[in-house]
């Protein structure tokens, strides 16, 4: 179980995160939508450590192997495409193994062929996915993802949902998981955390307990948190369309 | 496209190096040659130098113990330069020393390395002295350039702090390192001729001291001459070698 | 043989004998370093080693003679003064060399030193020998501090310049005096500062610029050491004054010095043996001079009896 | 943290510089002061340069030399390295003239200088001569180093070439000419001794060269203990000023 | 009317574009639509002159004024978030009409409180944002869209996309815009091109006669379009699937 309690967190002088709590159940995919500029992607560098908080504290997040997809790719430029991966594989993994896994994490996202390409011949939805690549190889706990299917065709996008989803189903293990589509949300989510613009307070909690597999975006009951999120959303889009006018 | 590139990189600087002995040839022929001396009597002096055999056994010298000083300051200065530039501590400890390095002269050093070191390691010492301070302050401004997300992401999976320093920290201070790497080099042959001439009797600073003593200013330009084209070509190399080696993934 | 400085010197073996293995000395480029030439080439020390070494600069002498590894060094006079007065261990054992130092001109109109009156002249570096006895010349020709605008550069740039006819006037020592001589028609010897000298202190005086120091503890040890290699030096020294053309030979191959230049530049430098009792004298006068003159030449004070090798 | 972090930069170097007067005091004992003078000693001596007045007089001299070498090399090596940075005609052409006055030695200089400039300005020359290069050298790296991503969107946007020097080009090669600029100011002080060493009559350097004279070795280690000072000053003055300005945005 | 004719690009040894060709129509809204990697990048840097054809010919963008969206923000660090607008404003607009353009794109992306930041305090939508203001403050005749509504929340995107259809309205110029989005598409693209995977081909072509005012996604016609390019991304992705696997 990962909590915030109370957290409070300036950064420069925005104030981010003002008394945030929330909570994630172990091995338990949660999903957080809100709008652009928040604070999700603090909240992800505060779980990985990367921020201190400034008050309150988070707990459960002690000892875990962090796996991080970033906003950004943070590829290696100097690194070919396997390399990259290689880099956070080499001291977790016999060397053997690590081969193993570049090569079935690459072909899973279509970049076998780019194999000893460097990383400024892929194209944006390419580094997006060697990202993502690099982040599913190493071997986790605890799983960041903030908008990790980016620049991604939705058929791309689709496949890789249910890629996440089959390998959760293997392994499970705790995912935290910044998106902006309210279908990926649906389709990979446990949890769904709706928060509203900074500081960010937590909306909406919607459980889905519906197994992965089972899931189908166009029926009953996911289409019914379909519309209970899109209500938010709107709402959402309203205060905002007011506050920047 | 590639042609004309070629005959840039070819012809201009030999463009450049005749107007330079035109302008140079005019020159002298207002000055006394013990002042000025021309083009063609630097020349002779040049050739004078080679056949009295003096030439090889000199520059052979001079260049062992200049790639020695150069070798010592890349190995000690490249480390030196990431500790301080990584760590505050190490910062405050060694900065200050950097600075004396740099700003101590010649003559208090070769005070100090004579009886120290003696006097045949003088020149490499002298090397060491003046070329590690161009190394260690490119591999500080280096270290303290690199790229924040790259860390960030290289600490969240855990990477070694051993492999962070070699394969995020090393390829970025890279650029910064050659700018010290380019610029100590070139200074390295003024440093061993320099040394050479206040402290020992053999290599290309000798031999300037004697042509100095001996008013030959055409050798004397003959010596510069020899520096000069050791600095062009160590250059060049330098330039080839990390095009082909260290930036090939830009 | 020779040995070139650079080469590491090790300790020399503490030696019980009567006579070392070998002598070890240093001397500058100048001509007082010929006859040393002759007495490796000629091997005058019977059974003793004879290691040279061409010292740079005069850091690089000092710095092995307070670290005692040279046991003979060719030094100024008052260089020799002030070691000894900073407690190094080291005697005069001779002096060789007796001005070498020239008022040059190229100005026709400059026939003497008081000629130069609102002029520029230039002087090898400041503070050196050259530099004293400059002012002290023109003090005592009634030229006071500022009337002559003094230049200091390296002797060798000075000499190129006024080669060149860029400047007028300079004081040189030999051998650079005949380079110019030689290169410039209009330049011409003006005053000689050892005729000068003689001219203020005396007939008899003379200006001793160079000689030799020993190691104390290298004298005390091989006395008939030093004395053989004294007689040597004598002997070899006035073998090069009476045979410049032969000398010349010999230095051209060890110093590069160009053979016509070191034989017309003999003429102008009195080289000649006095051990460091017999120029007592003259030392002491030198040093006192250049006591009053600026009490940092020499050390602060004139050195004591004991400065003066017993012969 | 804040506190701490003062404790170390304050005090660290204040334990280092004892560490090291302790550490010279007992190699001092070793040797004749000729040799080896003690900090004692040294310091008595750079007391009675400052007493004596000299010490002012010389250093205002020396100061303004350097500051004005320094200067002109960064007002000629700035726009000089950008321009072989960004042009490769340029580059082929004013290439070899970096390493030739990197590699050029004073005695060599001395001659030219001379002739060409006078006495008196032979110092900002030398200073001029051994900095730009470290400028020059650095600043080409940088312009070298520049994101072409941010120029290609520059381009796109059609803004000027001058302003596309001064608002993409520049900012990206301020770490580099930063590192260039320490690495000069440091060697500044070093070639404003040297050069007044070998050609005139007052300043720091000519100070140094009478010390030498007369064997006072505590005399010339006091003009080079005053040297280093002028250098971690200016280090540390540097330092300020760009974390002032030239780096907030970081 | 700007025309690709047999085009062909070799990115260094990836043959992207093989005997390509399109036209957009002049002061219209062309969609890119395609998998990621096949190529949509490389014909916007085309467009903008940042590269060159290796065979082939492209016409119709002499002397246009051309304002770019680029695939990352491309924000200069050194800048404040007003000042990378005003970078590019300086030699085309007048001081006074520069504060102005600022003031109201910025109010517009609802940056204005940002006016003074560096681009390091901005979150990546923000980022994202940034550099589509200065994209629409800048005078053009073309405008080249790389998935400009990256990273932004759906009510964010939505009214987004309405003020750049408005701005269309207000004054016609030719956009050529690229996205992963259909509705994106749909809500803007006057024509829309399906783009195959590499060496790019143009698998459809989508006109849409509707005025863009009277856009509605839930609706008939629009609502056959989605269905239309549902289908093709569909067959897209079985290929997809294939060829990486
Ligand atoms: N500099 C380069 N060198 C070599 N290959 C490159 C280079 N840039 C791009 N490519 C290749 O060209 C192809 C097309 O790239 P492009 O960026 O145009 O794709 P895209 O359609 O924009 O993809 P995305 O939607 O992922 O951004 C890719 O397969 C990529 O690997
Ligand atoms: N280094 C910083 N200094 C100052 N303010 C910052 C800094 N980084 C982020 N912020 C501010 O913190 C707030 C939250 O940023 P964060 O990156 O967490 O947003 P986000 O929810 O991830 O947004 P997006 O969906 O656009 O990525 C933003 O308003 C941003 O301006
Ligand atoms: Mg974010
Ligand atoms: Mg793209």
């Amino acid at each position: 179980m990962i909590r915030f309690e109370h957290v409070y967190k300036t950064l420069g002088k925005t104030k981010v995160l003002q008394d945030f709590s929330f909570s994630a159940e172990k091995s338990k995919i949660i999903c957080l939508i809100g709008p652009s500029g928040c604070g999700k992607t603090t909240i992800l560098q505060l779980l990985a450590g990367l921020e201190q908080v400034d008050a309150g504290r988070i707990t459960g997040t002690e000892g875990l192997s962090i796996s991080y997809v970033f906003q950004e790719p943070r590829l290696l430029p100097w690194k070919t495409v396997a390399d990259n991966i290689a880099f956070v594989l080499r001291e977790v993994v016999s060397p053997d193994r690590q081969q193993e896994l570049i090569r079935k994490y690459l072909t899973m996202m279509g970049l076998y062929d780019y194999w000893n390409n460097y990383p400024k011949a892929l194209s944006g939805g390419m580094k997006q996915r060697l990202a993502l690549c690099r982040a599913l190889a190493f071997p986790h706990d605890l799983l960041l993802l903030d908008e990790p299917f980016l620049s991604l065709d939705i058929p791309l996008r689709l496949n890789l949902v249910r890629q996440v989803a089959g390998m959760w189903r293997n392994n499970p293990r705790t995912i935290v998981f910044v998106t902006h589509e309210i279908m990926d949300a649906l389709l990979l989510g446990h949890r769904i955390l709706v928060l509203s613009a900074r500081p960010a307070t937590v909306l909406d909690t919607v459980e889905i307990q519906i197994p992965l597999e089972q899931r189908d975006i166009g029926k009953e009951p996911l289409s019914t948190y379909y519309t209970r999120l899109l209500t938010w959303l709107k709402d959402e889009s309203v205060s905002k369309a007011d506050s920047t006018r | 496209m590639k042609n004309s590139s070629w005959l840039i990189r070819g012809l201009l600087p030999l463009f450049g190096l005749a107007l330079f002995l035109i302008v140079w040839q005019v020159v002298a022929g207002f000055y006394n040659p013990v002042l000025v001396p021309s083009p063609v009597e630097t020349g002779l002096a040049l050739f004078f130098l080679a056949v009295s055999g003096q030439l090889w056994e000199q520059i052979h010298l001079s260049i062992i113990r200049g790639l020695t000083g150069f070798g010592l300051a890349v190995v000690v200065g490249t480390p030196l330069g990431l500790l301080i530039g990584l760590n505050t501590i190490a910062d405050s400890l060694f900065r200050p020393l950097v600075v004396v390095l740099q700003v101590t002269p010649l003559i208090s050093w070769l005070l100090l390395a004579m009886i120290w070191i003696g006097f045949s390691k003088v020149p490499v010492f002298v090397v060491f002295v003046t070329t590690m301070p161009l190394i260690i302050i490119n591999t500080i401004q280096g270290a303290k350039s690199v790229d924040r997300q790259l860390l960030q992401m290289a600490i969240t999976f855990r990477v070694s702090r051993r492999r962070i320093i070699w394969e995020v920290y090393l390829p970025q201070v890279i650029p910064y390192l050659l700018a010290g790497l380019t610029a100590a080099l070139g200074t390295t042959w003024k440093a061993v001729a320099m040394a050479e001439l206040f402290s020992v009797n053999r290599g290309i600073g000798a031999g300037m001291a004697v042509a100095r003593m001996n008013l030959e200013t055409a050798a004397l330009f003959a010596w510069t001459i020899l520096l000069i084209g050791l600095g062009l070509l160590t250059d060049r190399m330098l330039t080839y070698l990390t095009q082909q080696k260290l930036t090939h993934w830009k | 043989g020779i040995r070139r400085a650079g080469n590491e010197k090790q300790p020399a073996p503490a030696e019980t004998a009567e006579t070392p293995r070998k002598i070890v000395v240093q001397a500058p480029l100048a001509p007082a370093t010929a006859p040393l030439f002759k007495i490796v080439k000629d091997g005058l020390l019977q059974g003793t080693g004879l290691e040279l070494i061409i010292y740079k600069s005069v850091e690089e002498a000092t710095a092995r003679v307070v670290k005692g590894e040279a046991d003979f060094t060719i030094l100024p006079v008052n260089v020799a003064a002030k070691l000894y007065n900073r407690d190094v261990k080291i005697s005069l054992a001779n002096v060789s060399t007796w001005g070498i130092l020239y008022l040059v001109s190229v100005d026709g109109s400059v026939k003497k030193w008081e000629d130069l009156k609102g002029s520029e002249l230039y002087v090898g570096a400041r503070g050196s020998t050259p530099d004293v006895l400059t002012q002290y010349l023109l003090r005592r020709s009634g030229l006071p501090e500022g009337s002559v605008k003094l230049t200091y550069l390296g002797s060798p740039e000075i000499a190129q310049l006024m080669i060149n006819g860029l400047i007028k006037n300079a004081v040189l020592p030999e051998p650079l005096v005949t380079q110019v001589l030689l290169k410039n028609q209009q330049a011409r010897v003006i005053s000689d500062f050892f005729a000068d000298w003689q001219k203020l202190e005396g007939k008899t005086t003379r200006l001793p610029q160079a000689g030799m120091i020993v190691r104390n503890e290298f004298a005390r040890s091989y006395p008939i050491a030093v004395t053989g290699f004294q007689r040597a030096y004598t002997e070899a020294m006035e073998w090069t004054v009476t045979n410049p053309e032969k000398a010349a030979l010999l230095v051209e191959a060890n110093l590069q010095i160009p053979a016509p230049v070191f034989v017309k530049s003999l003429e102008r430098t009195r080289l000649q043996f006095a051990t460091g009792s017999k120029a007592k004298g003259d030392v002491q006068i030198y040093l006192t001079r250049l006591l009053e003159f600026s009490p940092d030449m020499v050390g602060g004070k004139i050195p004591d009896e004991k400065f003066f090798l017993v012969d």
